[in-house]
């Protein structure tokens, strides 16, 4: 095994990794505030993936100067670029949202939340 | 106890088709698609020397536009609710370092995210990294005061009049050249100048101010709600 | 740039990371992971100029340079926090 | 001999990267668990500059940075100290 193919394929697990212990999180911890950290872990797993996805090792970053011949591919990372923004957004809404329910029932135990059991 | 057995057998089934998927998968070596047609034609498309700022301003534009519109829905969700709802507490007063920093630095971070915007087009940055720093000085400003910004409606109309600028300088292109937010209504100069692509840095200065306008306005309404009750 | 040197660069800069994240997940106090946050903020920015020599390319410096003005936000806040302010 | 470091040091980040993942969602305190979300964000700052992805490793860093530790900060502070 090459240092290029365990460069590559490194990346990819940590990126895998982080998607499945966000998602591990979200289904088993209690706290509503873990909750939302969970997810913000997933979402920063899923952004590694996407912009893996157009990673090809030995390329250049995608900004054209003279010094540059080959570079990788510019679509992910635009979308992942957006992709991030918006992610703080809404775990902003999530934060907001499980303040509220908080208060209503009085814990920050989602077992105790009617609404959001499962 | 059942909770984490469940959750477990779902996150190992989830990650064994992953793996499964990817697993006759080889390391590329080639660019295929929509990011070769990019990569080869995208400097002499829009005068970019960035290509990923390229992709997201002026051959996506259109999906932009509407990632910002999903980032004002959710900036403005939070804004709704806590106007609403007001959550109360009182802030302790900051320590004298914390606020003699909060007086001098604010200013430096604005025109760092304002170069970050407006070199968009030549180097990492663009609308949303240069507008979450705008946003993190108005963060640092209010974490050194005491009192509650009273008047945030300038972030407000901030806000639509970017957004407003945004929709223009697409129906400008629809009208002169027949295409909604084309590039090449502004001359695409000579790569690597300052004053070159099109309308990129404009739409980059639009992004910059809607995305810093909003994510400062979700600060403003948490220090509201926690002063009230 | 010779080899040597920048293995021993790596080196140190691992180590130096390993030594605050050790700290960071296993510190007694909150007050402990907030300035092992800090310290490994800033051998981290080390690392991201140390990737943009090893690429070659001046304009990668602009990711440890908004990293170095903004981490300090991140950790005053937390302090902020631990100080009874942010509530 | 870069590409033997690289891949050391994408190795290495990965790893510290999913133990924190993994401890901020054990750890006892919430405060705890916020500020090992910020490392967890760093270094996947690091991965994406590793990447060749300048434009994304800037925006993370922007908003994993301040402003996403003051939002679970925020929150925090509002349900209070019960865990």
């Amino acid at each position: 095994m090459t240092a290029e193919t365990m460069f590559y394929w490194s990346l990819a697990a940590t990126a895998l990794g982080l998607v499945v212990i966000g998602i591990w999180g979200v289904l088993t911890r209690k706290n509503i505030l873990r909750i939302a950290l969970a997810f913000t872990l997933a979402d920063t797993g899923v952004n590694l993936i996407l912009v893996w996805s157009g990673f090809l090792p030995n390329r250049a970053a995608p900004i054209i100067d003279s010094s540059v011949t080959t570079v990788v591919d510019p679509l992910p990372q635009a979308l992942v670029l957006t992709s991030i923004v918006i992610g703080v957004a809404v775990a902003a809404l999530f934060v907001v949202v499980g303040v509220l329910a908080s208060r209503k029932s009085g814990s920050a135990d989602v077992r105790r939340m009617k609404e959001l059991r499962w | 106890m059942i909770r984490t057995i469940v959750g477990l057998v779902i996150v190992l089934a989830l990650s064994a088709i992953v793996i499964s998927s990817v697993s006759d998968y080889s390391v590329p070596s080639e660019l295929i698609g929509a990011g070769l047609n990019y990569t080869e034609q995208g400097v002499d498309d829009t005068g970019s020397v960035n290509l990923v700022t390229a992709v997201v301003v002026a051959y996506r534009g259109l999906d932009t536009l509407g990632e910002v519109v999903v980032l004002f829905s959710a900036s403005t969700a939070v804004v709704l609710i806590l106007t609403l709802i007001p959550i109360g507490a009182n802030p302790t007063p900051p320590s004298s370092i914390v606020a003699f920093t909060a007086g001098i630095l604010p200013g430096a971070i604005v025109l760092f995210g304002i170069y970050v915007i407006t070199h968009g087009h030549l180097s990492p940055g663009g609308g949303f990294p240069g507008g979450a720093v705008v946003a993190s000085a108005f963060l640092l400003v209010m974490l050194g005061s005491n009192t509650i910004p009273g008047k945030t409606k300038f972030l407000t109309s901030i806000e639509s009049l970017a957004g407003l600028t945004f929709g223009l300088l697409g129906f400008w292109g629809m009208l002169t050249l027949g295409q909604f937010l084309n590039n090449l209504v502004l001359p695409a100069g000579s790569p690597g100048r300052i004053l070159s692509a099109g309308i990129i840095p404009l739409i980059s200065l639009a992004i910059g101010a809607k995305v810093a306008s909003e994510l400062s306005g979700v600060f403003a309404s948490y220090r509201k709600a926690g002063g009230e009750e | 740039m010779s080899n040597t040197f920048l293995i021993i660069l790596f080196v140190l800069i691992g180590g130096g990371l390993f030594l605050s994240f050790l700290r960071l997940i296993l510190g007694r106090k909150a007050t402990d992971r907030a300035v092992a946050l800090d310290t490994t903020t800033l051998i981290t920015t080390g690392f991201l100029v140390l990737v943009a020599f090893l690429q070659g390319r001046s304009m990668l410096l602009d990711v440890a340079l908004v990293y170095s003005v903004l981490s300090f936000l991140g950790v005053l806040a937390i302090a902020r926090y631990l100080d009874g302010g942010l509530r | 001999m870069n590409m033997t470091l690289l891949a050391a040091a994408s190795m290495g980040t990965g790893i510290m990267m999913l133990v924190a993942a993994v401890a901020a969602l054990v750890v006892k305190k919430l405060i705890s668990a916020i500020i090992i979300v910020g490392f967890v964000s760093l270094s996947a700052s690091v991965l994406f500059l590793l990447m060749d992805a300048p434009d994304v490793a800037i925006t993370e860093a922007s908003i994993g940075a301040a402003i996403s530790t003051v939002i679970f900060l925020w929150g925090r502070g509002k349900i209070g100290g019960q865990e």
